[in-house]
């Protein structure tokens, strides 16, 4: 059980490692989509300040989803795949694993990059615990929720926009969630409801969501 | 492969082609630039923090510029150097142009980090805060991503040669781009929101706080020579491990 | 004395509105290694991922030991070694370290034999080259090792299904997994496979020819 | 030449008519992007209204480059790109019929959608021609630059996020001429000049970008 | 009376800090099948690829009809087939469609000849099945097709580069593809192949080993 949860999550960290900019590209893209947005709307500080909750996490949504295509992509290809779908072992656990290192490379550093860019958008300075804390709770569960549709386009030929369009409405709640838990603190308002639903999607999510990609990875193979 | 058909050119310049030629001539070099940087850095340093006059306005802080400046100047020329040194190894497929062009990438990158970081000190107090959406900034902003961009095609390739050809194409689209970025985002800027911060336009400096300035660019412009130098020696060691006269000079070395 | 190890009943399956074959039964015994046979599109790989329980398009029964193969998933999947047209084998990593992976997620595979394994596949000054500097026929080698890493004792009732395994691999290679298939068999494991070329099996093989089995 | 050109143009929109999803699917992400942002920000009217033109511009700059993942993904690895690169034909003619065809599925779709957006966004209606003029003159030259960072990515395992890295500070530019043409437009100012230099890149592209994409293809089919 | 098609001079390659070859000289003369040989990973693909000019890492001379690839790229491109280990073939397209659109960008090849050639590989009756739903062999088929579609006038002086064009094909298959591979070099064409499989040839087959050519 554990064994198989290792294995595969070392593996997927060890070749992220191996191709070193991939740790670094979902941070990067974040940064740049963050960026586009003072160029794009308005450089004013008191404007940008008001819009930087949404756009902290719409942009940390996108990062997470747009790197969901390659999550089962490259081991479906290379027929890899269909040999964790030949594995003995809990293959509830290989799905717990692929979303956990789907997070380490992409929500983790995200996280951790967020409160620089929140001072570049001039986010009020009480709401960045609060903003750091919803992304540390939200993010995983965009990786898990995402790794499902992820499975489920898998054998498609071209996945990477259809991903997008089965994703987005599962990850609107989170968004909602997340995103008003950090414009509450902006107005010192209470946030702890918020984060506890959040924390309620991610208990739910790591609960349930393996089995959904187990189920949806034993789909796209066989075929 | 071979350069033998290319157009006729300098002969200086297949020999500066050859690695082994290349290797000997940046050894000269080395010393005569090292000690130039250090020399300029460290007069630079010691005339700007304690000889230069206040700032009239920003008092100390000010000093900042001597680092802010040249780092921002060297950040642009380094790309130039860069995306024309690449187009000279696709060109003329020379190797030397492009182990250039892989030493320069980092180098400017950090240049252009420096700058942004003393930028941003140097904003809090000034401006009061640590960033904001101005012109020249967001035009630096841009130029270390692009920076960050070729570096990060670099590190994804595997074979040196593809990766030098990959990065000089991307490094002369950037070049192509860097004026309409700049006209861009100046004209951007200007629509939105009226010019509230003039500071860059205040009346030339007071000659003596610019001679340092000056002492401290031309410094900053031979530690670059200097760091390129160091960089493409290892590269040239790194690439060309398997010819003869590196063999021999590892050896001679090892012994 | 040679248990069936699997059991093939009346197998029906259709691909493109054409049958592929129907009414197929056959068993696979201990000891056996059947050599499936049939024109290019005949059906060799549709059926060999039915037996695998990767492809689930079909109509019949399939039994491992005398269970359907959905009861015995679990005891199937341990028991059973695939190799298919894919290369199954990633790129970015090296063979050996594909291979303490298989170890993980395959736990009948044994880690001890990796390095053995990639010497009897003669990968042994290749084992840490990532594999996608690796030649075609040498990153099949890397996904064949994991027939040399079943350890001998556990060979009884354990079944290989090798879809064309000798693609890209040259003479020498083929001879020697050949020579490792006659000893597997005859140490209690079943094998059924295909490929173009013909065999030259130091142990019986019966073929099954897919040609003209459907329409 | 001419044929070449038709030959790979045709090509490429029949396998995009062939998953008929595909046509959709850049268009739905668009929808759902922009949808993204009351979500997230605020549903206030006059606020969004401000954040239109920027938001429409940015919207539609992601989805571009999400689809340019797959642009010569799948040629480079069924091995048809190598086959392309054995053409007698020119290059350059195949380079700018896969980055129209990419234009025809992607920023087509778009531009005609964008008037229903903006509408939901509130966007001032004296905005709307210059909005759909300014992304009909900007979305051909994101594909074409885009197709550059794609050209170059090919042979990389994991192009997805890499090649955003490499696309978007060549599509600020874009970005801030469309963003700003409309905002003039917004407030009645003029919006010619804007305009005219999002004619003047999409000119320099469509003579520069297939030069440098046959250029990429070629280091990326040769290893 | 046998002009050189190729001409090769001293190449060297290098991968992987491993010596592939070094110092190989030799020709290619109109109706002339060279047969290269060599273990996995010996270099055969690295070569072929060389030949092909798709991929640039050597040293060294590669001459096509007196003149290197890089002079006459596009008069080469145009008397040139390479057949790759990949299957180049659009798997959305049918085979017709792949057909079609090869004639477009490779113009040495006829349009008129599609049927007769999808006739010939077998592939009849799948002419306008999308790729993705053929076989393993079939798929390879439509891509080998290209082979049919030179008109025989046009033989002299072009060049075939096949990187293991058997593989997955069954045995009819194979023998169709040789006899048509004598044919074309009796008409004045020269092929240079790999396969691990031995050639049952009805024409002259040089062969050039890669084992113990580097280090
Ligand atoms: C992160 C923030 C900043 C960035 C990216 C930045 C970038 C630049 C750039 C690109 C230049 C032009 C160098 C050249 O080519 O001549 C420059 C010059 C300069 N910067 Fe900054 N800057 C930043 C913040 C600041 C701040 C906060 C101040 C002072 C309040 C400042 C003062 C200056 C001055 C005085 C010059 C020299 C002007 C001239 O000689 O034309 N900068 N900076
Ligand atoms: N993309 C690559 N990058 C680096 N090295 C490679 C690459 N491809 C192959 N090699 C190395 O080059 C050597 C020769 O490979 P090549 O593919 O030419 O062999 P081959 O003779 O075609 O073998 P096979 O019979 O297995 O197809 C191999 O040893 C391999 O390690
Ligand atoms: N993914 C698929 N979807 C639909 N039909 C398919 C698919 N794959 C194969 N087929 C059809 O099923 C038939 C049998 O294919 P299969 O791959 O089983 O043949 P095969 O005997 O393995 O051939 P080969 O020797 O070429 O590998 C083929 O005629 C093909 O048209
Ligand atoms: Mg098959
Ligand atoms: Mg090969």
């Amino acid at each position: 059980m554990i064994r198989v949860f290792w294995a595969e999550l070392h593996k997927d960290l060890l070749l992220a490692y191996r191709r070193k900019g991939d740790l670094l590209n979902p941070l990067l893209f974040f940064v740049m989509v963050v960026t586009l947005f003072p160029l794009g709307v308005s450089p004013a500080a008191d404007f940008l300040s008001a819009l930087a909750p949404g756009v902290l996490w719409v942009s940390a949504l996108l990062a997470a989803l747009l790197s969901l295509d390659n999550l089962f992509k490259a081991d479906f290809e290379d027929g890899t795949l269909e040999q964790l779908m030949l594995s003995s072992e809990s293959t509830y656990m290989i799905a717990l694993a692929k979303a956990l290192a789907h997070w380490l490379t992409t929500g983790l550093p995200l996280t951790l990059i967020a409160p620089l860019l929140a001072v570049m958008l001039f986010l009020p300075t009480q709401a960045i615990p609060t903003l750091v804390l919803s992304l540390l709770i939200g993010t995983p569960a965009l990786s898990l929720i995402g790794a499902i549709a992820s499975a489920l386009t898998v054998g498609l030929k071209k996945g990477g926009v259809l991903i997008s369009l089965l994703v987005i409405p599962l990850y609107i709640p989170v968004l909602i969630f997340g995103a008003s838990a950090v414009q509450g603190a902006t107005q010192n308002l209470p946030v702890t409801a918020y984060l506890a639903i959040l924390g309620a999607i991610l208990a739910l999510s790591i609960v349930l969501a393996p089995f959904a990609i187990a189920a949806s990875l034993r789909v796209s193979v066989s075929n | 492969m071979k350069t033998a058909k290319q157009p006729v050119l300098p002969k200086w310049f297949y020999q500066l082609a050859s690695p082994k030629w290349c290797y000997q001539i940046t050894g000269t070099l080395l010393p005569f630039f090292a000690t130039l940087a250090i020399a300029l850095l460290v007069t630079g340093f010691v005339w700007a923090l304690l000889f230069a006059p206040q700032d009239y306005q920003q008092g100390n802080s000010f000093r900042i510029i001597y680092i802010h400046v040249p780092s921002a100047i060297l950040a642009q020329s380094i790309y130039i150097t860069m995306a024309l040194s690449g187009a000279i190894g696709i060109i003329w497929k020379i190797k030397v142009a492009d182990m250039v062009a892989y030493t320069c990438a980092p180098i400017g990158a950090s240049m252009a980090f420096l700058a942004l970081i003393t930028g941003a000190i140097w904003g809090k107090p000034t401006w009061g805060s640590w960033w904001v959406w101005d012109a020249r900034l967001t035009s630096m902003l841009i130029l270390l991503f692009l920076y960050f961009g070729i570096m990060a095609l670099y590190s994804a390739m595997e074979k040196p040669e593809t990766a030098a050809r990959s990065t000089a194409i991307l490094s002369l689209v950037g070049l192509v781009n860097i004026p309409i970025i700049k006209y861009s985002v100046d004209w951007w800027n200007t629509l939105h929101q009226p010019a509230t911060f003039t500071l860059t336009e205040k009346p030339a400096m007071p000659i003596e706080m610019w001679l340092p300035l000056l002492v401290m660019v031309v410094g900053f412009y031979c530690f670059f020579a200097t760091a390129m130098i160091v960089r493409l020696r290892n590269e040239i060691l790194t690439r060309e491990k398997r010819t003869a006269w590196v063999k021999k000079l590892v050896t001679e070395i090892d012994r | 004395m040679h248990p069936r190890l699997l059991n093939i009943t009346e197998l029906y399956c259709e691909r493109d509105d054409r049958i592929l074959f129907e009414n197929l039964s056959f068993q696979l015994e201990q000891g056996q290694i059947i050599h499936l046979i049939g024109k290019n599109g005949s059906g060799k790989t549709s059926l060999l991922r039915i037996l695998a329980g990767l492809y689930q398009g079909y109509e019949g029964q399939v039994e491992y030991l005398g269970q359907t193969l959905a009861e015995v998933r679990a005891a199937y999947n341990r028991a059973l070694l695939y190799v298919g047209h894919n290369l199954s084998v990633k790129s970015g990593l090296s063979a050996r370290e594909n291979l303490t992976w298989y170890t993980k997620i395959q736990p009948q595979l044994d880690a001890d034999l990796i390095d053995s394994a990639l010497k009897k596949v003669g990968l042994q000054y290749f084992a840490d080259v990532e594999c996608q500097n690796l030649s075609a026929g040498q990153k099949r080698r890397v996904n064949l090792a994991r027939l040399f890493m079943l350890p001998a004792a556990n060979f009884a009732n354990t079944v290989w299904i090798l879809d064309e395994p000798f693609t890209a691999i040259d003479i020498e290679g083929v001879a020697n997994i050949e020579e490792h298939i006659a000893s597997y068999v005859s140490g209690g494991g079943a094998v059924i496979l295909t490929t173009h070329q013909p065999l030259q099996m130091n142990a019986a093989v019966s073929k099954i020819c897919l040609d003209n089995l459907g329409t």
